[in-house]
């Protein structure tokens, strides 16, 4: 997926366009609806393909994100660590249309990050003990239970960020950032979508969060919702 | 009298120490935040990327790329850093936060926590909580000390999956408070809520403990 | 480590005061003498503690960094990728006098990430099938060797950022940045150096490399001499 | 007529592609830099942390805060980042690098690599060369046919400690290119230096490899 044709591609649609098929496992970055390629999700229900397995720390909402690929039934597997805000999940899970494999939220970070890095695993004391430890290789060092958990990669990467420029180098904005990295690094070809596309020389090359070389394609996102799951505020004293 | 949600988490709240990185957990544990002591400094983490969490914002200065943990809209501080959820597990797995506050469903009496399952109900996930109580330093449990059904939920062993073996450091429930010095030993009872007995409480409670 | 009280001090020597004991494993940043904690290092000597066990990618020059605590004899034992600038080095390895552990670059790095993000050890295709991987566990996967590289951590990390905040908030610049954000990370106790000491709130709390909880000490450097080991220049055309 | 070593460099350049990231090693391959093609784009990535490697600096314009993996001054380009020695390892043993083209001191008939140490000798350590050819997806070695005492240098099987076992997916030397098409593949002669014969060159290897 190297080539000095440009990575700026117009929109979602054509971003996406020869890289996308049925059956492929697809990381799409975001925490909650916070930092999700809302582009390229709504651009992944219009093409229809189907049987994906998705690794994403959430499952969106109903109305919004992974949500729509859910009610299309485009999903056949989450790879996930919380997905408690979405009804539609709950139904497809419980009746069994849907596969789900449930991930620590920091080893599911690490994992993304293994992939991505050529690591194969790595031992991590998180969920020692519990269910999910279980088939698992698991070490005892100094009387702590350590348990191996392996690498993930991806055919397809999605994330956004805020600001990229035309070689592909990605700046990430407040919490948005998450999983966003990660994925990046750990998808056969990835596809960022940014709020602000500007020319490569205007990104500060000491603050570039996702260097271009794990970006194939890129795209000016439009039209951002960026619904808020939990709107709190305190009262002016 | 039982403690309320607050007293708890004010109860909490003398856990914290000057200088701590604290994770605070959704529920009461988020009520902790109410109750630092004036002039102490205690910066929070929050594990999808903050450190250095501020409050809640004014209305219409919600920004939708600063949230919390909770998905809660939250502002910044001066001190505040963001990062990705790998850098921020590595500090939370690599034991650099102080103290972690959360809820719990049951808590067994050699520490283990339950607080992510219950087999037979849908099933939300775990989300950064199995990381939190494996790589902490000190992890306190705020929870009712009774199910609605009056089963107790402090107790010999846990029945619900565990989200830790052996990862709770102190226990905070509406009628007591519990702690051990260290995860060898045996959890004491430290305090009892006003007018509660230390008899009603063995009632109320499964878990072996010192007095 | 923590505390309030302010994580800011006077000088390198300061810093040290308390902390510096013989026998102790102290993690030094830097790549060649490019991002080096030259203050720190300074100190260290003038400190007098011995018998340490120093992890660095490289063990300076005779006449600066490294070397100058090589020529006090105060280091037993090196771990590092490249150790070829040092003629003091050579003399006391060959003598015997010096311990040294060579790692791959790659994977001193990860095994220094993994000891600050409490990964117990890790699984990496690097080394498989050389000197590297006797003696450690290996594993086959779809034919491939991968070789299991445990993390490191030390005693206390010397590193050295470009500007800081009080707060320990740390921003590098350019490729003087290398190893100090894992070794950061991966200290008991962690001081950096910094050329621009600022108040807390003057970093964007977007661009921060290291955030202010991997850091208990800082100060403001002086003096620095930065030498250039490979100075190479083209010509105006 | 041997091939020199700026036409190994060139010859090497050969084997970039537009668009490919690459990393060079010290010697010969940092002259590569010097053939790539016009109108092609290649991006240089720096294992010390830096993708997007420009020229060296004019007279007074280095930066001691800007160095390459040999140590020596450069510069930066509009298209460049800087990141950590984990980050940039990260991207090389994750097989994010297209090409690696470095020196060797032996290269074996099954692709073994040695490059790093002669026992009995001084060793300097490997740097980052066991992660290049563990990670990068495509390694080139450059190296004299033979060395000073006339040993031949791509030989049966490696002799030295090996920097990576069945690495190596090219061989130039001064007389002669050898590849494969995969790591299960043997060595096939592509090319032979100006007036040296394919017996000459039979006679100055020790490796097999195909004609």
């Amino acid at each position: 997926m190297t080539g000095s044709a440009s990575k700026v591609y117009a929109n979602a649609r054509e971003a996406l366009a020869g890289v996308v098929r049925d059956d492929l496992t697809i990381m799409s970055g975001g925490f909650g609806l916070c930092g999700i390629p809302e582009n390229l999700i709504l651009a992944l229900r219009d093409c229809g393909a189907r049987g994906l397995t998705v690794i994403s720390n959430n499952a969106g909402v109903d109305e919004f994100g992974l949500g729509l690929l859910l009610k299309t039934r485009q999903i056949r597997k989450m790879i996930s660590s919380y997905v408690g805000e979405n009804k539609e999940f709950e139904r497809q899970y419980l009746s069994g249309e849907l596969q789900l494999e449930f991930n620590p939220q920091g080893t599911l970070a690490e994992r993304i990050r293994a992939g991505g890095a050529g690591i194969f695993g790595f031992y991590t004391r998180t969920g020692a003990g519990t269910l999910v430890a279980e088939g698992k290789e698991q070490r005892v060092v100094n009387g702590e239970t350590f348990v191996l958990e392996t690498g993930l990669t991806s055919d397809l990467s999605l994330v956004k960020a805020w600001k990229g420029d035309t070689e592909g180098n990605l700046v990430y904005r407040k919490t948005a950032r998450n999983f966003n990295p990660m994925m990046a690094t750990a998808g056969r070809v990835t596809i960022a979508e940014v709020e602000e596309l500007v020319e490569a020389g205007e990104l500060d090359p000491d603050q570039i969060h996702t260097p271009g070389i794990f970006v194939q394609r890129i795209f000016k996102g439009t039209d951002y919702v960026k619904p808020i799951e939990q709107r709190t505020v305190r009262k002016k004293k | 009298m039982a403690w309320t949600r607050d007293e708890m988490a004010a109860r909490a709240a003398r856990e914290l120490k000057d200088g701590f990185y604290v994770n605070l957990g959704i529920g009461i544990p988020t009520l902790v935040a109410n109750y630092i002591p004036q002039g102490m400094k205690v910066v929070l983490q929050s594990e999808n990327g903050m450190l250095g969490m501020g409050p809640f914002p004014l209305e219409g200065e919600e920004d939708p790329d600063l949230i919390n943990a909770g998905k809660q809209t939250i502002t910044q501080l001066p001190i505040s850093s963001y990062f990705s959820s790998s850098d921020s597990f590595g500090m939370i797995r690599g034991g650099h936060i102080d103290l972690s506050i959360l809820g719990g469903m049951e808590v067994s009496e050699n520490g283990d926590l339950a607080n992510w399952m219950v087999p037979g109900k849908m099933v939300k996930g775990m989300g950064g909580a199995m990381d939190l109580v494996a790589g902490v330093k000190r992890v306190v449990v705020v929870m009712e000390h009774n199910s609605k059904d009056g089963a107790a939920k402090f107790k010999s062993r846990c029945e619900l999956p565990l989200t830790g073996a052996n990862v709770v450091d102190m226990v905070i429930s509406d009628l007591a408070v519990f702690a051990r010095p260290d995860r060898k030993s045996p959890f004491k009872l430290l305090e009892l809520a006003p007018g509660v007995t230390a008899d009603e409480l063995k009632s109320r409670t499964s878990a072996s403990y010192q007095v």
